[in-house]
C-alpha cells in the first residue's frame, strides 16, 4: 500500500466516523420517533442541521478559551478515533492503532471532554459548569465496569494492542469475546450505554435540568463543531465495541452491521429507562455492573 | 571484726530503734513544719546515738588522755566520736537554717501546716 | 611544684568563700569578681590535671596519714573529669551572676555559690566515704539557702521542700556509713570495696539499700525526685541552672562510684535501669502539661537525667561512655536552658507561657539561644544532645533493651511536643507591646555565647572527648584498678 | 574531585552564612543560595550516573559511629537529579515570592538547611548518617511550616509528633539491626538481616515502613500532611510536597529492596508471590489514594486540594514500589519525576496567584486567565499531567504503572486505583476552573498583574519538561532501568528506543499521539479561524441564564462548589463525614490526661508526702530484695 494511498486513508478515516456517525443519530431520532408512534425527523436531519449552523454568520465567544474549546474536543476524539481500528486486517484504515492500545485510547477519549470543559468553562455559563462537573462524577461510576472489562479482555488475551484481540478473535463467532467473556461484555455494555447517552445516563445534557449541558453557551459553527464531534465520538464507541467483543470487521458492511446491533441495544435502553440522578448513576454503576465485572475478573483469575 | 557485742550495746540499739521510731514518726504524721523539724532532729540524735554505740567496748573508757598512764587499749574505738561530732554540727547547721526558713514560709502562708503549703504542684 | 595539687581545687573556694564577707568592705561588687576568679583557678587547674589523670590516678595524702587511714583524696579520671566540667559550669554561671542584681545581698550569694561548687568538687574527689558526706551536707545546706535566698514565696517554699527531703537523706547516708564502718571499720572508699565482701551479707544489702535511697535523692531519681520541680521553679533561673549543671552530677557520681566501684551489687545496678525509665517517662509526661516555663525545664532536666540512670543501668563499657558524655551534654544544654529563661523571664516579668508569648521578636538572640539549646536537649542531628542520646541507645540495643528503647523514644517525642511548643509560643505569637526592649549586660550574655558555641563544637567535634570519656568510663567499669591505685604502694603520693 | 560528602555541606553552610551575611547586606541571602544552587546542580549533574562511588567522611564523630560514609549508585544520583533542580526552581520562585516578607532571613537558612539534608539523605551510605539527615530534614522543615501558618500550633505540633514519632519508629529498627550487624554500613546491615530470624525481619521491616510511610503521607498516617503543605511557607510547599515526599519513596526502595531484601521478605510470608508486607502496604497506598482524591475534590482552598492530590499521587507511588516486581518500582521511580514536575509547577504558579491576589480559596478567585495567561497555560499543563493524560508525561508513568499491576496479576489493586485516578479529572478542572475560568468573585481581581517574572524560569522548563516526556516517554527510560538495576532487579521495558514506551502486555509510541494531535488541532484551527467569520465578542454577563439578565451582584462562579454532589453518593459521603482524625485527637487526650493526672498525684506540692515517697521507696527496696 504506497504511502500516497496511506495518507488518503488516514484523511478520509475521520470522514468515514463523521458519516456514518450522523446516519446513525439521524436513524436514532427515528426509530425513538416510531417508538414514541410519532415519525420523526429525516434520516439526514443531523447533517443538514450542522450545515446549518456552519452558514450562520457570525457565533458568540467569550474570549480564546472559549473559542479553542471545541477545537480540543475535535481534536481530542479524532485522535481518539485514530487509535482504534475501523477495519480488522491491518491494510485499510487502521489509523494509527498499531502504535498505541488499550489504555491509551481511554484516556484519549476522555481528553477531548476535558477540552471541551474549558470552554465552557470561560463561557460561564453556570449550567455549562454543573454539565460538566455531572458528566465527570458519572463518569467515575461508568469507568470502572468498563476498565474491569477492558482488564478481563487484556488477562485474558494477554495483549493490550487493539488490534492483537481483534486477531485473536477471529474464526467464528464462538470465537468472539462476547461470548467467551460473558460477563466482562455485560459489565462493559453498562458503560457503553453510558457513554453513548442512553437515556438513565445523559445526565451532563438534560435538557429539563441544565439546558442541554456544556454545550448551553455555544452557537453558530461552535455548536456545529460540537454536534459533529458528537456523531464521530459516537462512531468510535460503536467501533471499539465492536472490535474488542465482536472480532473486529473485514469490511465497512460488517462493520455497519456489527455496529448496528450495538446500536439498537442503546436506543432500547434510552427509550424505555428515564433519568437517573447523578449520584444514583453512580452508585447504580457501582453496584451490579461492577459486582459482575469482578466476578467476571474473578473467574479469569481462576483459569 | 568487733562482733563482740554485750549486753548494754542491746539496750543502747533499743535506744536508738525508739528515738528512730520516734522521729520518723513525728516527721511523716505532723503537720505542723517545726513539729517535723524538731522531730528530723531527734532522728538526728538517734542516728548519732547509734554511732557511739557502734564504737563503745565494755568496760572501756572514754578515748581522752584525760589521766595519765591512760594506754589507748582501755579506750573506745575514737573514730565514731570524731564522725559524730562533724553529725552534730550538721544536724545543728540543718535545723537553724530550716527554722529560718520556715519563719519566712510563715510570712507568706501564715500557717504552718506542711498540707496547706502546696502553692507550687502539678 | 609538689604544692600544687589537685586538693587546692577545694581549699581555695573554702578559703575564699569565708573571706568574701570581708572583702565587701572594700568594693561592694569584689565578693562576686572573687567568686569568678576563684572558679576561674578551679576550671584551670581541673584542665591541668586531666591529661595527667588520665595517664595515672593520683592519690593525696591529707595531714600525713597514709590510707586507709587518714582522710585522702582520690584523683581518678573520672572523678577529674567531672571536677572540670563541675568548674567550667560553676565559672559560666558565675559570669552570669556578676551583672545579675537579683538579689540585694551580693556576698552572702557569691559566698553560697563558691560553698556548692567548692562541696560538688569535694564530693567527686574525694576518696572517703564521710569525707563524701560531709562535702554532700556543704553542699546541700548551701543548697538550701541559695533556693530561698529571694525571700519570695516560691523560693521559701521550694526551699523547706528540699530541706525536708535533704534531711532524710542525710540521716540515711549517715546510718548507711555507720553500718559499714561497724562491719569494716574503715571509711576509705577503697578499703571498704576492697573488702566489702568480707562483711555479714544482710548488714551489707541494708547499708547499701540506705545509701542508694541517700544518693538517689541527690541524684533526682523517680520516687524520690518529687522536690526537683518546685527547687527549678522556686530558685531563681542561675541557681537553678547551677542546681542542673552542676549538684545533681555530684549526686550521681556519688550514686555510679558507690555502686559500681566499692559495693559491685548487680541487683542494684539492674534497679538503677529501671528507676532511670521510670524516671524518663514519668517527668516527661508530667512537662507536658506545664505552663510554666522554668517547672518544665525542671522536668525536661529530670528525663535527661533519667536517660543517664537508664545508660548507668545497663552496665557495659560503652553505655558507660554514653552516660558520661551526656553528663556533660545535659549539664551545658540545661545551663543554656535556665539561663536564657532566667534573661527572658526577667525582661517579661515572667516565666509562664502567657509571659513569655512573642517574647521571640523582641529578644531574637536570647530566644535563639533558647531554641538551639531546645534542639540540642531534644537530641536533633547536629548538636551534642543527639550524639551522646545515640550512643547510649546503641549500647542499649547491643544487650537487647529494645522495648525500653521504644520507651525513651517514645517519651523524647512527647519532649518534642512540649519544647516546640515553647519554641511555637515565643516566635510566632505576636509581639508583647507591653515590654520596652532594653538591652541585657553584655557580661550576662557572655556565657551563653560560649554555651551555645560549646553545644554545637561538641555536637560536631565530639571526636576529641572520646578519650577522655573512654579514660572515665574505664576508671568506673573495673574496681580492681582503682582499688590497687588507692591501695597499693604504687599510688602517686604527692 | 568534589565528591558527596561535600555537595552536602555546600548547601547547609550557604544557608547559616545567609542567615549571618544577611544581617549585613540583604541581597547576599539569594545571592549566596543561587550561588549554591548552581554549585550543587553542577557537581550532582557532573557525578557519573551509575557508577558505584564511595567515600568515607570522618566527621570527627565519636569511635560507636564509625566515620559517616557517602557514596553515589544510579538510585542515589536518579534522585540526587531530582533534589538539584526542585531546588533550582524553588529557588527562583522564593527569589521573587519571598521579597519582601518579614522572615526573609530564616527563610533562607532553613530552606538552604532542608536542600542540604536531602542530598545527605540520598548519598549517605550508613544508617546513622542517613539518620542524621533525616532528623536534619525534619527539623528544618518543621520551622518552614510554622513559618507563615495560620494556626501555627496544631499545625507544627501534628507535624512534629508524626514526622518525630516516624523516624524513632526507623531509629528502633536501626538499633535492631546494628545490634545483630554489629556495623552501620548499609552492606552489612544487609547480610546481618538475611541471617536474622523471620519474626525480627518482619519487625524491622514494619519499623521501617512506618518511617517511610509518615514521610510518603500514606493513610492512617498522613494525618499531618494537608495542614502542613497547605499552610508551609507558598514557595516552598512545592519543594515540600514534590520532593521531601519522594524521600519516603527512595528510603522506602533502599531499605526493602537492597537492605531488608524484597526476596527474604517473600521468604517469610507471601500472597502470590508478593511479600505479605508489601501487598499490605500496597492495599494502603490505593485506600489513600481513593481517600485522598475524594477529599481533594471538596476543599475550597487551593493549596489544602493540591497537598491532597499530592498524597493521592504519591499513594500510586507506593502501591507501585510495594509489591516488589521490577516493572512497578520502574512506574513508581517514573511517576515520582513526573509528579516531582507538576507538583513543582502547579505549587509554584499557585503561589504566584497567591502572591498576586492576596486570596487562596476558589471561592474568592475566578476568570483570572484574561489577567495571568502563562499562568493559566503552566496549570493547564500541570493539569492534564496530573490527570494523565496522554499528549504529557503524567500519562506514562501511569502507563508504566497500570502495565506492572496487569504483569502481576494484581487486578484487584488495578480496579482501586482507577477509581481514585477518573475521580482525579473533576479536582483538575476544579483547579482550572476554579482560579482561572468562571466569573471573578470580586472586582479587584480584574487589576491583577501576571506573576513575577522569576516564576517564569521555573514554570517554562518545567512545562517544556511535561511536554518532551510526553512527546518522548521511553527518554527516561534507560535511567530508570539503571537505578532498578541498582536495587538489584533486571529492568523490564522491552523498547530502547526514545519515542515509544512497552512493557509487559503492550506499548505506545508518544511522539506519535503528540504528532496526530498536533496536526490535527492545528488542521481545524486554521480551517476555523480563517475559513470562518470572526466570532462576536460577548460581554461577561451576556450569557444564556433562563430568560433572566444576570447583573454584576449575581453569584455566577458556580464551579467552585464542584465536589459537593459527592456527599449524595452513599459510599463517597461517608468517607467523606468520617475523619481519621478523631482517633488520633481521642489517643491525644488521652496521653494529656494521663499526664496531667500523673503529676497532680505523684508531685502534689506536699513536702511531707514527698519525705514520705522517700521512706517507702526504702522499705519497698528491703522488702522486696531483702530476700
Amino acid at each position: 500500500m504506497s504511502t500516497g494511498m496511506r495518507i488518503l486513508d488516514l484523511i478520509a478515516y475521520p470522514f468515514v466516523a463523521f458519516i456514518v456517525g450522523m446516519l446513525y443519530m439521524g436513524i436514532a431520532r427515528n426509530i425513538i420517533g416510531r417508538i414514541h408512534r410519532r415519525w420523526g425527523p429525516p434520516v439526514l436531519q443531523n447533517l443538514i442541521d450542522v450545515f446549518k449552523l456552519y452558514r450562520k454568520r457570525e457565533a458568540g465567544s467569550h474570549g480564546v478559551m472559549f473559542h479553542l474549546g471545541p477545537m480540543i474536543m475535535v481534536t481530542g476524539v479524532v485522535t481518539c478515533l485514530y487509535f482504534v481500528p475501523i477495519l480488522s486486517g491491518g491494510k485499510w484504515l487502521h489509523g494509527f492503532s498499531f502504535e498505541g492500545d488499550l489504555i491509551l485510547v481511554t484516556y484519549l477519549m476522555v481528553l477531548g471532554a476535558l477540552g471541551m470543559a474549558l470552554g465552557v468553562g470561560q463561557g460561564g455559563v453556570p449550567f455549562g459548569v454543573m454539565g460538566v462537573t455531572r458528566g465527570l462524577t458519572r463518569l467515575i461510576g461508568l469507568e470502572i465496569p468498563y476498565f474491569i472489562a477492558i482488564i478481563v479482555l487484556m488477562a485474558h488475551y494477554n495483549t493490550a494492542s487493539i488490534n492483537k484481540i481483534m486477531e485473536l478473535q477471529a474464526g467464528g463467532i464462538s470465537n468472539w469475546a462476547m461470548f467467551k467473556l460473558p460477563l466482562a461484555f455485560i459489565a462493559s455494555l453498562f458503560s457503553f450505554w453510558g457513554m453513548m447517552g442512553a437515556s438513565p445516563f445523559d445526565i451532563p445534557g438534560a435538557p429539563q435540568e441544565v439546558a442541554s449541558g456544556p454545550a448551553t453557551e455555544f452557537g453558530g459553527k461552535y455548536l456545529a463543531l460540537m454536534m459533529s464531534t458528537r456523531g464521530i465520538f459516537g462512531f468510535l464507541k460503536l467501533t471499539l465495541w465492536v472490535d474488542l467483543f465482536m472480532g473486529g470487521a473485514a469490511n465497512l458492511l460488517i462493520l455497519i452491521a456489527k455496529t448496528f446491533v450495538m446500536f439498537i441495544s442503546v436506543l432500547f435502553v434510552t427509550s424505555v429507562y428515564s433519568r437517573f440522578k447523578v449520584e444514583q448513576a453512580v452508585d447504580f454503576m457501582w453496584k451490579y455492573p461492577t459486582l459482575i465485572g469482578l466476578i467476571a475478573l474473578v473467574i479469569e483469575m481462576v483459569r | 571484726m568487733r562482733e563482740l557485742l554485750t549486753n548494754t550495746h542491746y539496750i543502747v540499739l533499743t535506744g536508738v530503734l525508739i528515738l528512730m521510731v520516734i522521729g520518723f514518726f513525728g516527721a511523716l504524721t505532723k503537720k505542723n513544719l517545726i513539729k517535723i523539724l524538731i522531730s528530723l532532729g531527734i532522728v538526728d540524735t538517734g542516728v548519732n546515738l547509734f554511732f557511739i554505740v557502734i564504737g563503745y567496748l565494755n568496760g572501756k573508757t572514754a578515748p581522752i588522755f584525760s589521766k595519765p598512764g591512760l594506754t589507748p587499749q582501755q579506750m573506745v574505738d575514737p573514730v565514731p566520736q570524731a564522725l559524730v561530732l562533724t553529725a552534730i554540727v550538721i544536724g545543728v547547721a540543718v535545723l537553724a537554717l530550716g527554722l529560718s526558713i520556715v519563719i519566712r514560709v510563715y510570712e507568706h502562708y501564715g500557717t504552718l501546716n506542711v498540707s496547706k503549703i502546696k502553692k507550687m504542684r502539678g | 611544684m609538689s604544692w600544687f595539687s589537685p586538693i587546692l581545687m577545694i581549699a581555695v573556694p573554702l578559703f575564699i568563700a569565708f573571706l568574701i564577707p570581708l572583702l565587701g568592705y572594700i568594693h561592694k561588687k569584689a565578693g562576686l569578681y572573687a567568686m569568678s576568679l576563684t572558679l576561674l583557678f578551679n576550671m584551670l587547674t581541673g584542665f591541668y590535671f586531666l591529661p595527667k589523670v588520665m595517664v595515672k590516678p593520683i592519690r593525696v595524702i591529707v595531714a600525713g596519714y597514709k590510707p586507709p587511714f587518714g582522710i585522702n583524696l582520690a584523683i581518678t579520671p573520672f572523678s577529674i573529669f567531672l571536677a572540670c566540667l563541675i568548674s567550667t559550669m560553676g565559672f559560666l554561671v558565675s559570669l552570669y551572676l556578676l551583672k545579675d542584681n537579683t538579689t540585694e545581698t551580693q556576698e552572702k550569694f557569691a559566698m553560697l555559690i563558691l560553698l556548692v561548687v567548692m562541696g560538688s568538687t569535694g564530693i567527686v574527689l574525694t576518696g572517703d566515704i564521710f569525707n563524701m558526706f560531709v562535702f554532700l551536707e556543704i553542699t546541700s545546706i548551701s543548697s538550701y539557702a541559695l533556693t530561698a535566698i529571694k525571700k519570695d514565696r516560691k523560693g521559701s517554699e521550694a526551699g523547706i521542700k528540699f530541706l525536708l527531703v535533704g534531711s532524710i537523706s542525710s540521716t540515711l547516708l549517715l546510718l548507711g556509713i555507720a553500718l559499714i564502718y561497724n562491719q569494716l571499720g574503715t571509711l576509705n572508699l577503697a578499703d571498704i570495696a576492697n573488702r566489702f565482701s568480707q562483711m555479714n551479707p544482710k548488714v551489707a544489702f541494708l547499708a547499701v539499700s540506705f545509701l542508694f535511697i541517700g544518693f538517689g535523692i541527690e541524684s533526682e531519681m523517680f520516687p524520690l525526685n518529687a522536690w526537683a520541680p518546685d527547687v527549678y521553679q522556686g530558685a531563681p533561673a542561675p541557681v537553678a541552672a547551677l542546681f542542673s549543671a552542676v549538684t545533681v552530677k555530684a549526686g550521681l557520681y556519688a550514686m555510679v562510684r558507690f555502686l559500681f566501684t566499692v559495693a559491685a551489687k548487680s541487683v542494684f545496678i539492674k534497679l538503677l535501669l529501671v528507676f532511670g525509665v521510670l524516671t524518663v517517662i514519668v517527668s516527661e509526661l508530667s512537662a507536658l502539661r506545664q505552663n510554666d516555663v522554668k517547672r518544665m525545664l525542671g522536668y525536661s532536666s529530670l528525663g535527661q537525667i533519667g536517660v543517664i540512670l537508664f545508660a548507668v543501668g545497663i552496665g557495659t563499657a560503652d553505655a558507660m561512655q554514653g552516660a558520661i558524655f551526656h553528663f556533660v551534654n545535659h549539664a551545658v544544654l540545661k545551663a543554656t536552658l535556665f539561663l536564657s529563661v532566667g534573661l527572658l523571664a526577667k525582661a517579661a516579668g515572667g516565666s509562664t507561657m502567657e509571659d513569655l508569648k512573642g517574647i521571640g521578636k523582641k529578644y531574637p538572640f536570647v530566644a535563639g539561644v533558647f531554641g538551639i539549646a531546645a534542639l540540642g536537649v531534644m537530641g536533633f542531628p547536629p548538636l551534642n544532645g543527639f550524639v551522646s542520646k545515640m550512643l547510649i541507645l546503641m549500647a542499649a540495643a547491643k544487650t537487647e533493651h529494645i522495648v525500653l528503647i521504644m520507651l525513651i523514644l517514645a517519651a523524647s517525642v512527647i519532649e518534642g511536643v512540649y519544647y516546640f511548643r515553647v519554641l511555637q509560643v515565643m516566635f510566632k505569637e505576636p509581639e508583647p507591646t507591653r515590654i520596652e526592649k532594653k538591652a541585657f549586660p553584655v557580661l550576662s550574655l557572655v556565657p551563653l555565647v560560649v554555651l551555645v558555641f560549646a553545644i554545637i563544637g561538641i555536637g560536631l567535634f565530639s571526636g576529641y572527648l572520646m578519650p577522655y570519656l573512654k579514660g572515665a568510663a574505664m576508671d568506673v567499669m573495673n574496681r580492681s584498678t582503682y582499688i590497687a591505685a588507692m591501695l597499693g604502694s604504687n599510688g602517686g603520693a604527692l | 574531585m568534589i565528591g558527596p560528602n561535600n555537595v552536602i555541606l555546600i548547601p547547609i553552610l550557604a544557608g547559616i552564612l545567609a542567615y549571618f551575611l544577611g544581617k549585613v547586606v540583604k541581597p547576599a541571602r539569594e545571592g549566596l543560595t543561587l550561588g549554591s544552587v548552581i554549585a550543587v546542580c553542577y557537581l550532582v549533574f557532573r557525578m557519573p550516573f551509575d557508577k558505584v562511588i564511595s567515600y568515607s567522611y570522618s566527621f570527627k564523630l565519636p569511635y560507636a559511629f564509625g566515620s559517616l560514609s557517602f557514596g553515589t549508585n544510579a538510585l542515589t544520583s536518579f534522585f540526587a537529579i531530582l533534589i538539584a533542580l526542585s531546588y533550582l526552581f524553588i529557588a527562583f520562585t522564593a527569589f521573587a515570592l519571598v521579597k519582601d516578607k518579614d522572615y526573609h532571613d530564616t527563610f533562607y537558612l532553613f530552606f538552604n538547611i532542608v536542600a542540604g539534608s536531602l542530598l545527605g539523605i540520598v548519598y549517605s551510605r550508613d544508617l546513622m548518617s542517613f539518620f542524621i539527615f533525616w532528623e536534619m530534614m525534619t527539623w528544618s522543615s518543621y520551622f518552614l511550616v510554622i513559618m507563615n501558618a495560620k494556626n501555627p500550633r496544631k499545625t507544627g505540633l501534628t507535624y512534629i509528633v508524626f514526622n518525630v514519632a516516624g523516624a524513632y519508629a526507623m531509629l528502633t529498627a536501626m538499633f535492631f539491626v546494628y545490634a545483630a550487624a554489629g556495623s552501620m554500613q548499609f552492606d552489612k546491615v544487609a547480610t546481618a538481616i538475611a541471617l536474622m530470624p523471620n519474626t525480627k525481619v518482619l519487625f524491622v521491616s514494619i519499623l521501617f515502613a512506618i518511617g517511610f510511610l509518615v514521610k510518603m503521607a500514606t493513610m492512617p498516617l498522613h494525618v499531618w500532611a494537608p495542614d502542613a503543605y497547605t499552610e508551609s511557607e507558598d514557595s516552598f510547599t512545592g519543594f515540600f510536597s514534590g520532593t521531601l515526599s519522594k524521600m519516603g519513596v527512595y528510603g522506602f526502595l533502599l531499605f526493602f529492596a537492597t537492605i531488608v531484601g524484597f526476596a527474604n521478605l517473600k521468604g517469610i510470608s507471601s500472597i502470590k508471590d508478593t511479600p505479605t508486607v508489601g501487598y499490605v502496604i500496597a492495599w494502603l497506598g490505593v485506600i489513600t489514594s481513593i481517600f485522598a482524591t475524594f477529599r481533594a475534590i471538596v476543599q475550597d482552598e487551593v493549596k489544602r486540594l493540591l497537598a491532597y492530590s499530592s498524597i493521592a499521587q504519591v499513594g500510586y507511588i507506593v502501591t507501585a514500589m510495594s509489591l516488589g516486581t521490577a516493572l512497578g518500582i520502574a512506574g513508581g521511580l517514573y511517576h515520582a519525576v513526573m509528579h516531582t514536575i507538576m507538583k513543582l509547577l502547579l505549587f509554584i504558579t499557585v503561589a504566584g496567584v497567591i502572591y498576586r491576589t492576596g486570596k487562596d480559596r476558589f471561592s474568592e478567585l475566578g476568570a483570572l486567565i484574561t489577567r495571568m495567561p502563562l499562568s493559566f497555560l503552566a496549570v493547564l499543563f500541570g493539569i492534564i499531567g496530573l490527570a494523565g493524560m496522554p499528549p504529557f508525561g503524567g500519562f506514562a508513568s501511569k502507563w508504566v504503572i497500570y502495565m506492572s499491576l496487569l504483569k502481576s496479576h494484581n487486578y484487584f489493586l488495578l480496579v482501586a486505583m482507577i477509581v481514585s485516578s477518573t475521580a482525579a479529572f473533576l479536582y483538575c478542572y476544579k483547579l482550572i476552573y476554579g482560579i482561572f475560568l468562571g466569573h471573578p468573585s470580586s472586582p479587584d481581581l480584574m487589576e491583577v498583574k501576571e506573576v513575577p517574572a522569576f516564576l517564569w524560569v521555573a514554570q517554562v522548563p518545567l512545562m517544556l519538561a511535561l511536554m518532551v516526556f510526553g512527546m518522548l516517554p521511553g527518554l527516561l527510560v534507560p535511567y530508570i532501568s539503571k537505578a532498578v538495576a541498582a536495587l538489584g532487579f533486571n529492568a523490564a521495558f522491552n523498547s530502547t528506543n526514545m519515542y515509544t514506551l512497552s512493557a509487559a502486555l503492550g506499548g505506545f509510541n508518544g511522539f506519535t499521539v503528540i504528532n496526530v494531535l498536533g496536526v490535527i488541532f492545528v488542521v481545524v484551527l486554521i480551517w476555523y479561524t480563517l475559513f470562518f467569520p470572526k466570532s462576536k465578542k460577548l460581554h461577561r454577563l451576556d450569557i444564556y441564564y433562563a430568560a433572566e439578565t444576570p447583573t454584576e451582584e449575581t453569584p455566577l462562579h458556580y464551579g467552585y462548589g464542584i465536589g459537593a454532589e459527592l456527599h449524595r453518593i452513599p459510599w463517597v459521603g461517608a468517607s467523606l463525614r468520617r475523619h481519621i482524625t478523631t482517633f488520633y485527637e481521642k489517643f491525644a487526650e488521652q496521653v494529656n490526661g494521663i499526664a496531667s493526672v500523673l503529676k497532680d498525684i505523684l508531685f502534689n506540692g506536699d513536702g511531707q508526702i514527698y519525705m514520705l515517697y522517700a521512706v517507702l521507696t526504702l522499705v519497698a527496696i528491703i522488702m522486696f530484695l531483702g530476700r
